[in-house]
């Protein structure tokens, strides 16, 4: 029971944390019940609706709050920003901002995977509308041909933006998998514990050598695409008859309740889940903002001969020997 | 005569040409469903007006250039509307290799008659998502490239574009979309391939496109204040790329400052400088100095944004330094 | 009897010209039987392969032989080459070079003739290993989604450039095709008539608003790739095999002899057609280069202000007002 | 001491790398299967020699880039080969904001240790076959960019390419592989960033990279014969920008002249004449002149591909009319 109970808090956490800015409200089973589902080194890669993902993984609530507030505190100490957040030491390796980018970048940690031999999966997620670009149909026929320990996951929330799913796509998301004889599955993305199995069965059939799976996880975005979306195209009773199915409000009555966990120690993880939230966003108020003698920093690996920095915006930069 | 938005000046552009001929349509991505208009809200109301002529597509760049640039081989006129210039690299192929090509490789027997609206921006959106190709776009012959300042060249400039036989690359900026300015009500156009003299001074010369023509006016203002008039160049196309003007006042003030808002390695502030230099060097008495963006992917940092980015003050501490010749 | 002879002349024609450059040969019977079952206002668009096409859809011979030389008197005065031949006035919108590009401008050309309601329908070919790019899944999903006019043909010869199909696909060329629901049929490209059957039943199909077609024909390369190709990765027999079903050979066997054409009859084709061919290389030997001063034409189509024209290679070109 | 040919002395610098670590891969079209060695035989022997490290790809260059990326960030060093130039289009998005900012935009906490090996090159291909993007990578941040223009240059910099922790795009010529050059049996390696001077003279000064190297070289001695001794600087690099050389020598020979393969237009030698007058203004004695290709996309016709591309004999001129300040 347990464990049940710290995953039911990490859920909150990041439900919390995450709704926090409005973008993931949800959709936290998926990240949770994936997590949940994969070792510590597996492979993780995900698209810019990345908070949830970030703190299921065990990003610290602090440096992900200040990444939101661009300061030095943040995962990238506020270079990548709220969609690039990222957590290498987790094998969380990141958020990514151009849809379908991810997709040949998942492929290819797959391949590594492979290469040396370290028996880990990659997770790479992605959002309905990004499955028309080209980049996707590149990576799924690689990580097929190639036979890769890769998990494609699209997070299938019905909608690219304001953009309905068969305004982008012509065909059912699993016809999609088809084309590539992918071994797909589609998931009630609402079930955290749902989540959980079906990733578990893809995790073990990717590590076992059989090749790539992909999940059609179906779930749903709350809130606009982002705090710009002024979010009119979508039906108020759509919305209504989703919320009836919130995940979290679903897992304490399908699975915590009949645990014996009660409303009270809800109560109580959610009291301290507000504390991480609140101290997160102290630590974020508090963190500085990055130096500008940072600015040329990462650039490159190491020093470069001849690199131009310290430039100002009206002169040539520097030349470094 | 109204004072009005660069954001509806462009909507009135592409009402007007929609109404004068049934084959200009719009793309994009979000431009029906999205609230309406797109993510920036230009093409607000005309999918109701123009049913069918203004349509959501896939999130696939590559196609939503390559079946305009068909589409435009087979007497369309398609406005494809890129939601922000950075997604123009997932179809450059499509943009370099077949929209700019085609007619002079196939000797003039296609033509591409498309426009590709996009707009350069940044705001805290990061290094994916705060770029600005202008030079890349510069670069490619068969592309005609344009990058309007004002509400009046915005609506002028975007009707040649949807009526000219060529591929035009049309550059907004998410700075500019708020800006207002007079247009007039009547019927006009404004050419491709013509600078314009957006201020007259006398001790040195700007030369500048885009956002950076209204930081440069502010700092053009600023230092009249104190004594220095300086000639600002708007040179609205970026190919062809008229430098006429440049020129003539260069030779009239002996010192040019070149304001661009992208990376200054390679950026095409270098090929101004560069070619003013080879045209009028005998009149220069510093060298062509140039205020861009440095050579940084942009952070998300607000301090470190700010740092990368060229604004009026900048501007105005280069045209110090330039009277002061510290150049 | 007569069209049938003319078909046989057409092929005939494509395979010696096209032959000359080592090009088509093999693969003559798919763009004949195609052509002659499109209307002569359907649009074609092909890959670089499009010397058998250019002849076949009606270009003359001359001029694409002198095109193939880079002359003035070429399909596009010696500017675009070889993989560039075009035919506008027959509905042939040219041979492209950058593998997949064709298949998003097919799609193209076919929105145009749907929203014009021309009734036209657009033939779109690319090769097997055209099929993994980006633009041919971006292509296929627009096409199906907007219900295009367009048959998307596969010139399915097993390889791109040296590599086997096995070795550049996942799944078979059908379950691509699968992927999008899109109609789709395999067709024998040895056989000249099997592919004009196909095609018609494509076209028929595209033109009655069912939407795309999807072709994949089988047929083979006898050369290497291009003259480059040292083509050593190719077993010898399996050339030989596919030499048997040789499609001119078939053709005359299959239709021609029973419906009483004799060897002397196609005797007397070969006859005209050689004739036809050293006219187009003495056009071809005779026909001036393009001249220097229509270097800077159609870059643009009208003449643009201040454009850079007559430019030299060593100063500033001159700016035209 | 061997001669040997810029392509064995590539394929020495992938074998001796492969050898040395494990990590190493190559992955390209055609590289095995093709005759072995992919479409120009740089890689001819080591697929057999490494079986399972060198393997034939799906044509889907935005896939061989952004696999190649992700598989760097697992810790390989793949060695990706883009048949040619031209079709690093496709992949421009992956090449852009994939492999050029993972590094900065997450802080150091990813790396992306790999290399894009791609010929530029011309010769009857045509518009779409014949193109150079030297100026585009150049103006990158976060990628290295190198063109060498001998066989020792192209063994000792791709060595460094292979061993760095940066993308590095490798850009070789069709018109090196078959030229010949001394190369040292003993292990060495060439820095990235570092210009070289490949011939010393006193009147003017060249600034050139890649092929134009060669072609510059040739003029030069042709100027010799003529009285006309010109410095050689060959950038080796194209970004970091290393004009240390070519300042110095300015400073001596007061008249430079940037020679590029690629389109006038903000191509890459707008960027260098740029820097040079804004750092050495006052030792000009002219204008930095600017030998380029013409602003037309590549015809096919032999002589129009000839009058577009600038060869030794159009340095030579331009070497002249400097000397005779007609610039
Ligand atoms: C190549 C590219 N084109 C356009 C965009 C702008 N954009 C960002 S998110 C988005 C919608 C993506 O929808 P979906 O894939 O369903 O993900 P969701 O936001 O629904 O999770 C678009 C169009 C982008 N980031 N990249
Ligand atoms: C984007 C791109 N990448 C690579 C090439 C180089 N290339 C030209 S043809 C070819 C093989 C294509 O094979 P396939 O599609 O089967 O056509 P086929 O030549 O067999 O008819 C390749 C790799 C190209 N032209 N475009
Ligand atoms: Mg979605
Ligand atoms: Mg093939």
């Amino acid at each position: 029971i347990r464990n049940f109970e710290d995953k039911s808090a990490e859920m909150y956490a990041s439900a919390k944390i995450a709704g926090f800015l409005h973008l993931y409200n949800g959709q936290e089973a998926v990240a949770v019940g994936s997590i949940s589902a994969l070792n510590p080194d597996d492979e993780i890669m995900v698209n810019y609706r990345d908070h949830g993902w970030a703190l299921a993984r065990g990003a610290s609530p602090r440096a992900v709050m200040a990444e939101l507030y661009g300061r030095s505190g943040g995962t990238t100490g506020g270079r990548g920003g709220s969609m690039h957040l990222v957590d290498v030491d987790h094998h969380f390796w990141g958020g990514y901002a151009i849809v379908g980018g991810q997709t040949v970048l998942g492929a290819g940690l797959a391949v590594a995977a492979q290469y040396f031999g370290t028996g880990r999966v990659t997770l790479c997620t992605m959002g309905d509308g990004s499955t028309n670009i080209g980049t996707f149909h590149a990576g799924m026929n690689w990580a097929k041909l190639w036979n890769l320990p890769v998990i494609f996951m699209v997070e299938n929330n019905q909608y690219a933006m304001g953009t309905a799913y068969d305004v982008h796509s012509a065909v059912p998301m699993l016809t999609k998998a088809a084309g590539y004889e992918m071994h797909a599955e589609e998931v009630n993305g609402m079930d955290v514990m749902a989540v959980r199995e079906a990733v578990c069965r893809a995790a073990e059939y990717a590590r076992s050598g059989k090749g790539p799976v992909f999940l059609n996880v179906l779930t749903y975005r709350y809130r606009g695409h982002s705090m710009a979306d002024p979010d009119v195209q979508r039906n108020k009773n759509e919305i209504a008859e989703w919320k009836k199915r919130d995940p979290i409000h679903a897992f304490a009555a399908d699975v915590l309740f009949p645990k014996g966990v009660t409303e009270k120690d809800l109560a109580a993880i959610e009291k301290d889940v507000m504390a991480v939230v609140e101290d997160a966003v102290e630590f974020a108020e508090n963190s500085p903002e990055p130096s500008r003698a940072t600015l040329y920093d990462h650039i490159y690996s190491q020093p470069v001969a001849n690199m131009q920095v310290d430039g100002s915006l009206i002169k040539p930069a520097v030349t470094t020997k | 005569m109204a004072e009005i938005t660069y954001r509806e000046a462009l909507k009135r552009a592409m009402r007007e040409e929609m109404l004068r001929d049934k084959a200009v349509v719009i793309w994009g991505e979000d431009i029906v469903a999205y609230g309406g208009g797109g993510a920036y809200g230009v093409t607000a109301g005309l999918a109701k007006e123009f049913p069918g002529r203004v349509r959501d597509v896939p999130i696939a760049e590559e196609a939503i250039i390559g079946v305009g640039v068909g589409a435009a081989m087979g007497g369309m006129r398609p406005i494809c509307e890129i939601m922000t210039v950075n997604f123009t690299l997932v179809a450059w192929d499509q943009i370099v290799n077949h929209a700019a090509k085609q007619q002079h490789m196939f000797n003039g027997n296609i033509k591409v008659p498309m426009v590709i609206r996009t707009p350069n921006g940044f705001g805290r959106t990061g290094a994916t998502h705060s770029q600005n190709f202008d030079a890349w776009f510069a670069h490619v012959p068969g592309l005609k490239v344009v990058a309007p300042s004002t509400p009046y060249d915005a609506k002028g400039l975007l009707k040649t574009a949807i009526r000219d036989n060529d591929p035009v690359v049309f550059l907004e900026h998410l700075a500019l979309y708020g800006t207002k300015g007079e247009v007039p009500d009547e019927e006009y156009t404004v050419p491709i391939g013509v600078s314009d003299k957006k201020r007259d001074g006398k001790h040195l010369t700007f030369v500048t496109w885009g956002r950076m023509t209204v930081e440069t006016l502010k700092a053009a203002k600023t230092l009249a204040a104190e004594g220095i008039e300086a000639d600002v160049i708007d040179l609205r196309s970026l190919r062809p790329l008229d430098l006429s003007l440049a020129l003539e006042s260069v030779k009239k003030t002996n010192r040019v400052i070149v304001v661009e808002e992208g990376m200054r390695t390679a950026g095409l502030s270098a090929e101004i400088a560069a070619s003013i230099q080879e045209q009028a060097f005998n009149y220069l008495d510093a060298p062509v100095a140039r205020v861009a963006g440095l050579d940084v992917p942009m952070p998300y940092a607000k301090n470190l944004e700010r740092a990368t980015l060229p604004f009026a003050d900048d501007v105005v501490a280069a045209a110090k330094a330039m009277m002061q010749n510290q150049y």
